[in-house]
């Protein structure tokens, strides 16, 4: 067995796991060197932790999108955060609107939700929209030329909601009863963040029991399997892509609304990074998996969160945050090189060739 | 097919609905309002205005020529209905925007929007005026359908020139003061902005009278006629392209002179990126990583600032070449085993991750942080410091040279076909012996080099480099060139570039708008032309394969 | 009136013509056969029947209606079902699930249940691996599910492609022998085989396809006799 | 002689056990088949001898080199070579280009060759070309070698395939299902024109068949796969004998037939 | 193709010639400045450019600051009986961009002033060759000390800016902090702008001088949302202050989330102008209570701002303000105004003649300039910023936030 090994391993492995155990090495030190110095208390990574599980709830909504589309289609959506992007920003002038009415306050949970209600809305008409003129055409076509046409999408729609709505900044208003923490022992945990972890997590039961148990959910995963044999089966598989798309759109469209409660504060590239992070939370759960989307934003959200303390900072760099993305990046590189089904999703054997 | 000559009016409607919504969708952008102030006939028609009207009479013009088979009455009534609704659509706008204050929300619904859409006639008048506009252009679009071809086509192509010229107008005069007796000739023509009534009548007639006259001549290409000639003839072509290169920059002055460096810049990135995505199929998005390596290690080692090294220009430049390649080895190597799309995102990340290091805190000592790395050497030749970009088109045109010579080799070779093995059948290629790694790592190398090449040169132009220089647009830029171009085409790049470098470096106003009509013309160009402007022959054939063209298989 | 007529078929793949003029017809309670070398139009002319393909003239007409205004998902709807060649099962589904969704179009629950049973009863082996991931099945086992599977539909027609395609020689008796049993049933079955032996043995009536045109019908025992046939497909010299 | 020896390969997918201590061997200049219904794991055991699978355990060997998990491309160095059930053509590449796809362990131009094309390289390249040209000869692909090889006839694919195979020079050829959709005309011919590369080019053949009437005629030894298992090996003969074999595969009718056939 | 544009080109060219045989008569003014003159035609308008963030992710910066400009050309309306045009190039926030928009303004002789540029980076390029043509240069918003200081190669002839000097603003935040405040352990945060960074490091740099210690630095993604890692590390260094001069987006945020950070609760902030803006107060919510920001004094800030100057933005381009630099905009087009109806010639017919060094002359010498930003004069080197800087404190739901210090 030995010998076969060393026969199967090339320069290229060798060099990848060096890079991949200099990491690990590098990560485990940091930690080690932080927490030897003591210089966090227990309670300050536990409020990481939980800014991290909100973070995670937000990118997990988003994450949903991609891989419910990439389930189906088995194309990555780019312009997804242009999706996500599109709600929320819209449901700012929603939430002035009822202001200008006086709810915002005295009806906070009706107001909530018909800014969800809004932001769902026209998160999944763009995300529809999108289906129908710029990806239904190109099903056929190789598969760089979706992803293209993505990138194309996305920065049209971003640049649309710039001209429209202008660059500047809008304002998401504070609810008040979701303004300060409730303390759970000696854990602070704000009403802001509990909201997003929830709702996240409800979410994504809602979507789950939504593909394993409804009849449009076992539609939606004989068209991922085979879009002909499903058609053959009386299934409109058109529409059932259109469905996906705006569920994905619907969560997108949520997810926005908790994280403008989060981050209340709107504009037109605010969809950027979040979408980048949400697919790398999609890829490191297992892309085309609904639990995995979930488990791999919350991982990447706290990652990003405890990491730069962590793992930076015992290693002596200096303002370690600001190379939090690059530990997200890293992150998405290194699952797909060793782990590239992520942590729940299924090896895709090759069995076929 | 039925002969009917009844129309569907619901076609029409739908082609007036979309013209509408896409001239309503340019007004409230700020494309309008931006092109309102720029004259293409000097106080007769604005470029806001063709951009308003352009939309509803291509629209349906599009619908009535589906329909050609129409009666003349049937068309008529049908562009009528068409123009009508489209300039409906827009008239709407006017008058919800005149009762409710749109601006809250859209901050382009200003009054000057309505001023403009309206022609300045109030709303009440500017609607009615409005909707005349719209049946005339609709009853144009059906009488230009029905003009015989020939004066049709002269027609098009006086009109499209008269707005090419009027829009670039500042540009022509521009470089007309550098041609003393010339200048005053020039600016006869034109207004202060856009053409004057004469010079557009001028070149409407000369446009529309040499293209009637050539019309039915036999049309060859380019290309075609330069592969037709006979060897003298074409060294004479060669000769004169080279010579025209050579001294275009004291034709055009510093103005253009810095837009040919751009473009050649692009060019440069476009070419490597072509050989990895084009060639090898690899859709590499973080393109930008390899440019900020060849610019920065220039930086490093020919600035006094850091203190490192202060070579020249030239010694740096080979440390800068190996740098970027040897990038793109150590790059690729984990990220080759991947396919398609994951590819994207991760390469998209690496380039993010560049470009955070390079900014970070961390490595500001030896890269300069946020304020980047200045004083930077200039290559000089002798005595000769390249330190203008006359100059330096000059060192932008060497190096063009060599790589697109290098690039079109490549692809005629023994590693061409391998990569065109790979983006085809991976499996299969690797099946003929072909080691997919090595050879999709001198794909990212080589393109990797080219990129290092042009951020080399791009340092040198500036003297000085910043972290803000290297973001994802740059690959998104070079990306869109040679898909816009068409992928896997040499020639392809350069259009590509000409088109989406130049274009908006021309025109000043469209700097506000070009990530928006990127996306636009990225979107549509793959929907109805995804193998670019100039194709390659054999990428066309794939791209447009939408069934199996061959019956199945195991039928 | 014929069950299911085709008329006069020109299907095209992009630019490139794979029916030439197809005309078929299939009765009630016939199992009629087709067959014909690679690249015949075998496949395409069943693509085309149930909507997958539209062709560029002809018409399909399913007891005298021309099915042209409907896609392919609603022709399921007017009782045409198809195993579709290379079994086309749910590889990430249960077997029980793969048989759900050849009760897509269906919404009695009675007649669900019903067809089930018939099915399992038909192929005792499905209802032993009920709760088996569809895609870890043998190649017959496969073939069972997607027989059974279209039989969900309660289709009057069914359209089978190349049932044979890749199996054991000992399964494609068994195989046809269910052809012979569900057509007894009450099915109207349209046959596409390579194996063109056991396709006539099985079969009422017979087309030979040739590219893309039928060159000879007649039935099944004719064709079997038909020297050029035999020549041809049957590989007798 | 022997030529391939793969001794206890088992290659397991997930839960799923595609290979089962796999024994196989082949003579030099030998035509020898596996059958099986789909799913037993014959085109498995291709993949484990041309590389694209790893096996578990056992060893394959090919001359004194052992080839268990060498990377495709070394093992086509080494001399084995294939094709596909369903034909995988480079579909966008002209037929003459396929061929000098197939060559490639055979060139040398290399990333400096390609860009300065100097003479040795232009050497190669003209000589290469000829050989193609040759090698499409040889398959009956005369005058095609412009075409596009998604624009060839589903016969002509077939054999540009098997011509890429050759273009390797290889030692073993692996064909996957040759003469599948071919009608039987055409599997005649298919039969004499791979006895002829044999005879010819001394090439030596492992098969994958479905169609009894090849395996029987032209094979010497075959080996019988089910779930994963060799159930059976012998001469065609033996084989349509085998009770074994016929209760698992063949079944008593076909059996019967091959008998009359052969007869 | 070809053949028939060449053929084209000859033909204008031709009838041009025809054209311009009735050219007009040459004008007798004779230009004896040393830089040249520009020379507007009756009826022809005055050519003023732009060359600012127009486009990407700091177009707010320049868009807004050429909004400014846009407003004072508007209530101008006419310079010397001239229409004032106004054209612009997008400098992208970065070098290169600094460098094509440069090049191109520089070709266009009947330019006779440039504001601009958005960003110092861009401005290190664009400078010398904008400088190098001729024009008047004023930035509304760059302010690396480099680019007024004396014999630094980046300074330029030509250059001015009415944004004030990072080294001003930065080093009257340490000194607010230091003296008035009396803490000695502070904290920064930079958001890797050049300009955050650069005030950042006057400020500790002022601030160590005078004793008190900087704890950390910290750097932070402008497009970024969640930065409490960054203020936990902070938090564990114990800082007393916190000095983070950065943009209104990131700046809000940081705002409220330190107060959610165990530790910082009770830790002051501090902003510099970049944040000076009702978004800020509405972004940040409650959590905005206390912070401290540097600006220009708006007590020198006349009232015109919020009684025509704001509502004239608005109605000109729909929104509030969308960044800080728009008065500093305002005031560089005025003092043009001014500097050319200082200095211009002006023929019977109407012709004007504008001396571009009595230009540049005229704008150094700008004394007392009644602006927005206050009561601006300009240094030889450039600096026409009213160098008097006062600490405002926020309180929620309120802007602009009260003057507290000096």
């Amino acid at each position: 067995m030995l010998r076969n090994w060393t026969q199967r391993v090339t320069l290229t492995d060798i060099i990848v796991w060096a890079l991949g155990i200099l990491i690990l090495i590098g990560v485990i030190w940091g930690s080690i060197v932080t927490l030897n110095t003591g210089k966090y208390s227990t309670s300050t990574w536990i409020d990481l932790t939980i800014t991290g599980l909100a973070l995670g709830g937000v990118y997990a909504l988003i994450a949903l999108g991609y891989t419910l589309v990439y389930g189906i289609l088995r194309m990555i959506n780019f312009a997804h955060s242009e999706v996500f992007m599109s709600g929320p920003f819209t449901a700012t002038f929603a939430a002035q609107a009822l202001i200008a009415l006086g709810w915002w306050n005295t009806y906070p949970i009706l107001s909530l939700v018909i800014v969800m209600l809004v932001s769902a809305a026209v998160s999944a008409s763009i995300a529809i929209l999108l289906e129908r003129i710029a990806y239904r055409p190109l099903r056929h076509a190789p598969r760089l030329v979706p992803l293209i046409t993505a990138i194309g999408a996305s920065f049209f729609l971003q640049y649309t909601f710039r001209g429209l709505y202008g660059s500047g900044l809008k304002p998401f208003p504070d609810m008040e009863i979701f303004s300060g923490f409730w303390l759970i022992g000696t854990v602070r945990i704000f009403k802001t963040q509990a909201v997003a972890i929830l709702g996240a997590f409800i979410m994504m039961l809602v979507l789950y029991t939504i593909v394993q148990r409804t009849k449009i959910g076992k539609a939606m995963r004989s068209v991922s399997e085979d879009k002909e044999v499903a058609a053959l089966m009386g299934i409109n598989v058109d529409r059932v892509i259109t469905t996906t798309f705006a569920l994905g759109g619907i969560s997108a469209g949520i997810a926005g609304i908790l994280y403008l409660l989060l981050f209340p504060v709107a504009h037109f590239f605010m969809g950027f990074f979040p979408g980048l992070k949400a697919f790398t939370a999609a890829v490191l759960g297992g892309i085309g998996n609904v639990p995995g989307a979930f488990l791999g934003a919350m991982v990447l959200g706290l990652l990003e969160s405890v990491g730069p303390s962590l793992f930076l900072d015992g290693l002596g760099i200096p303002a370690p945050n600001q190379l939090k993305d690059a530990i997200a990046f890293t992150i998405l590189v290194f699952i797909l090189i060793f782990r590239p089904s992520g942590l729940l999703g299924e090896r895709l054997t090759q069995a076929k060739a | 097919m039925e002969t009917n000559t009844s129309f569907s009016w619901k076609e029409f409607v739908k082609a007036g609905l979309l013209g509408g919504a896409v001239a309503v969708l340019l007004s409230l952008v700020g494309m309008v309002a931006a092109f309102s102030g720029r004259y293409i006939v000097s106080g007769v028609f604005t470029m806001g205005q063709v951009l308003f009207i352009a939309p509803i009479l291509l629209s349906t013009y599009a619908a009535l020529r589906r329909n050609r088979q129409l009666t003349n009455s049937n068309l008529f009534m049908a562009g009528l209905l068409s123009g009508l609704v489209g300039s409906a659509i827009l008239a709407l706008l006017v008058l919800i925007g005149s009762m409710v204050n749109l601006r809250a929300m859209l901050i382009n619904a200003s009054p000057e929007l309505y001023g403009i859409l309206t022609f300045g006639r109030g709303t009440g008048l500017g609607i009615v005026i409005l909707l005349g506009l719209g049946l005339l252009i609709g009853a144009a679009a059906a009488g230009f359908l029905l003009l015989p071809d020939r004066i049709r086509h002269a027609l098009t192509q006086a009109i499209i020139w008269v707005l090419l010229i009027g829009l670039l107008r500042d540009l022509i005069v521009t470089v007309s003061f550098r041609w003393g007796p010339l200048s005053s000739i020039v600016r006869q023509l034109f207004a202060v902005s856009g053409l004057t009534i004469i010079g557009a009548l001028i070149l409407f007639l000369l446009v529309g009278g040499v293209s009637y006259w050539r019309w039915g001549r036999p049309k060859r290409d380019a290309a075609e006629s330069f592969n037709q000639q006979r060897p003298a003839a074409r060294w004479l072509t060669i000769g004169i392209t080279g010579l025209i290169l050579l001294f275009l920059p004291l034709i055009l002055g510093t103005f253009f002179s810095e837009i040919l460096d751009n473009v050649s810049m692009y060019i440069l990135m476009g070419l490597g990126l072509n050989i990895v995505v084009g060639f090898a199929g690899l859709l590499d998005l973080g393109y930008v990583a390899f440019f900020a390596i060849g610019a920065y290690t220039i930086g490093i080692l020919t600035s006094p600032e850091l203190g490192i090294a202060t070579m020249s220009w030239w010694e740096a430049l080979p440390f800068a070449l190996l740098a970027s390649f040897l990038a793109g080895f150590v790059l690729g190597l984990p990220v080759l085993k991947m396919r398609g799309d994951y590819l994207a995102i991760v390469t998209l990340g690496f380039g993010e991750i560049v470009r955070l290091l390079v900014l970070s805190d961390w490595l500001r000592p030896w890269l300069g942080g946020s304020q980047g790395i200045q004083r930077i050497a200039q290559p000089s030749i002798g005595p000769l410091v390249l330190n203008t970009q006359q100059e330096l088109y000059y060192l932008f045109l060497i190096g063009l040279g060599l790589v697109a010579f290098i690039a079109w080799r490549l692809k005629d070779s023994r590693l061409g076909r391998s990569w065109m093995a790979l983006r085809e059948d991976e499996d299969v290629a690797m099946a003929m012996g072909i080691n997919h790694v090595s050879t999709k790592l001198l794909a990212f190398a080589t393109g990797a080099l080219f990129s290092g090449l042009a951020g080399a040169i791009f340092a040198a132009k500036l003297t000085s480099v910043y972290p803000h220089s290297m973001n994802f647009l740059v690959s998104i830029n070079v990306l869109s060139l040679i898909i816009i171009g068409g992928m896997g085409s040499i020639p392809g790049v350069f259009i590509g570039a000409l088109v989406l470098i130049a274009a908006p470096d021309l025109l000043r106003e469209f700097a506000e708008f070009r990530y928006l009509v990127y996306g636009a013309l990225l979107v549509v160009m793959m929907l109805t032309r995804p193998e670019g402007l100039w194709p390659e022959k054999r990428r066309q054939l794939e791209l447009h394969e939408e069934e199996p063209a061959v019956v199945p298989a195991a039928d | 009136m014929p069950l299911l007529e085709v008329e006069n078929l020109h299907t095209y793949y992009d630019n490139i013509q794979a029916l030439r003029g197809v005309s078929l017809m299939v009765e009630k309670g016939e199992i009629v056969t087709l067959i014909g070398a690679n690249g015949a139009g075998k496949t395409t002319t069943l693509r085309t029947i149930c909507g997958l393909l539209r062709p560029r003239e002809g018409h399909v007409k399913l007891e005298g209606e021309d099915l042209a205004k409907y896609k392919s998902h609603e022709i399921v709807y007017k009782g045409i079902a198809m195993v579709p060649e290379g079994r086309g099962v749910f590889a990430r589904m249960t077997v029980t699930e793969n048989l759900e969704m050849g009760a897509f179009s269906r919404n009695g629950k009675e007649e669900i249940k019903r067809n089930m049973e018939r099915v399992f009863s038909l192929f005792p082996r499905l209802r032993e691996r009920r709760t088996q991931l569809a895609g870890t099945m043998s190649g017959g086992e496969q073939q069972m599910l997607a027989t059974g599977r279209a039989l969900m539909a309660s289709p009057n027609v069914l359209l089978m492609d190349e049932p044979s395609m890749g199996l054991a020689p000992v399964l494609v008796e068994l195989i046809f022998d269910t052809i012979a049993q569900i057509n007894k049933e009450g099915v109207t079955i349209l046959l596409v085989e390579q194996n063109a032996l056991m396709a006539l043995a099985v079969a009422h009536r017979g087309y030979v396809l040739q590219t893309g045109e039928i060159v000879l019908k007649d039935t099944a025992e004719n064709l079997r006799k038909n020297p050029t046939v035999q020549k041809a497909y049957l590989g007798m010299e | 002689m022997t030529l391939l020896v793969a001794k206890n390969v088992t290659k397991r997918f997930g839960g799923l056990v595609a290979l089962n201590k796999i024994d196989i061997e082949m003579k030099d200049n030998a035509i020898q088949s596996i059958i099986g219904p789909n799913g037993a794991g014959k085109t498995t055991f291709f993949n484990c001898v041309t590389g694209f699978y790893t096996p578990e355990e056992g060893d394959i060997l090919l001359g004194e080199h052992n080839i268990t998990g060498l990377s495709p491309d070394r093992v086509t160095q080494l001399g084995i070579s294939r094709t596909y059930q369903n034909i995988r053509l480079f579909k966008n590449m002209t037929s003459v280009e396929n061929i000098l796809v197939g060559m490639h362990p055979h060139l040398k131009a290399g990333l400096i060759g390609g860009i300065f094309r100097g003479p040795l390289t232009r050497k190669e390249e003209a000589e290469a070309l000829k050989e193609a040209r040759r090698i499409l000869n040889f398959v009956g692909l005369k005058g095609r070698g412009d075409m596009m090889a998604k624009n060839l006839p589903y016969g002509e694919q077939r054999r540009l395939e098997i011509g890429r195979a050759l273009a390797s020079k290889p030692k073993l050829l692996l064909l996957d299902e040759p003469t599948a959709g071919m009608n039987p005309s055409e599997t005649h011919e298919m039969m004499n024109f791979i006895r002829h590369l044999r005879d010819e080019l001394g090439v030596t053949i492992l098969l994958i068949e479905h169609q009894m009437r090849v395996v029987m005629g032209i094979s010497e030894l075959i080996s019988v796969l089910d779930f994963g298992e060799k159930i059976a090996e012998g001469t065609p003969v033996e084989i349509q004998n085998n009770p074994h074999v016929i209760e698992a595969y063949l079944g008593r009718g076909a059996a019967s037939g091959l008998v009359q056939a052969a007869a | 193709m070809f053949k028939r544009s060449y053929a084209l080109l000859a033909l204008l060219v031709i009838a041009g010639m025809a054209l311009a045989a009735c050219g007009p008569a040459a004008s007798a003014f004779e230009c004896t400045d040393a830089l040249g003159c520009v020379t507007v035609g009756p009826g022809e308008p005055i050519h003023l450019a732009y060359a600012m963030v127009i486009s990407g992710a700091d177009e707010t910066l320049g868009v807004d600051s050429r909004n400014g400009v846009e407003v004072a050309i508007s209530q101008k309306g006419q310079v010397l009986g001239h229409d004032i045009q106004l054209t612009g190039e997008d400098e992208g926030c970065s070098a290169e961009g600094g460098q094509a928009a440069g090049t191109k303004l520089a070709a266009d002789p009947t330019i006779v002033a440039v504001f601009g540029t958005s960003c110092s980076s861009a401005a290190r390029v664009a400078v010398p060759l904008l400088s190098q043509a001729g024009f008047a240069i004023i930035s509304a918003s760059n302010t690396a000390p480099d680019l007024t200081e004396a014999g630094n190669e980046n300074n330029h002839p030509g250059y001015l800016r009415t944004a004030h000097n990072d080294e001003i603003q930065g080093a009257a935040a340490a000194q607010f902090a230091f003296e008035e405040l009396g803490v000695t352990q502070a904290a920064t945060i930079h958001d890797g702008s050049l300009y955050a960074e650069k005030l950042q490091e006057v400020f500790a740099t002022t601030f160590e001088e005078m004793g008190g210690t900087i704890t950390t630095t910290e750097a932070v993604d402008p497009n970024g949302t969640d930065f409490k890692g960054a203020l936990t590390s902070i938090a564990a260094t114990e800082p007393e202050f916190i000095y983070m001069p950065i943009f209104v987006n990131a700046g809000s945020l940081i705002t409220r989330q330190a107060k959610e950070v165990p530790g910082l609760e009770e830790v002051r902030l501090m902003g510099a102008d970049g944040m000076f803006s009702p978004d800020l107060v509405e972004g940040a919510g409650d959590a905005v209570e206390g912070l401290f920001l540097s600006s220009p004094d708006l007590a020198s800030f006349g009232p015109e701002y919020q009684s025509t100057f704001l509502p004239k933005y608005e109605e000109m381009f729909g929104t509030e303000p969308i960044s800080v630099f728009h008065a500093h905009g305002y005031d560089a087009a005025n003092m043009v105004f001014a500097a050319i109806e200082q200095v211009a010639v002006q023929d019977p017919d109407g012709t004007l003649h504008i001396p571009r060094q009595a230009l540049r002359d005229a704008l150094y010498a700008t004394k007392d300039f009644k602006g927005l930003t206050g009561n601006l004069t300009c240094t030889p080197t450039g600096d026409c910023a009213d160098p008097k800087i006062a600490v405002y404190e926020s309180h929620p739901g309120q802007f602009p936030p009260d003057r507290i210090w000096p």
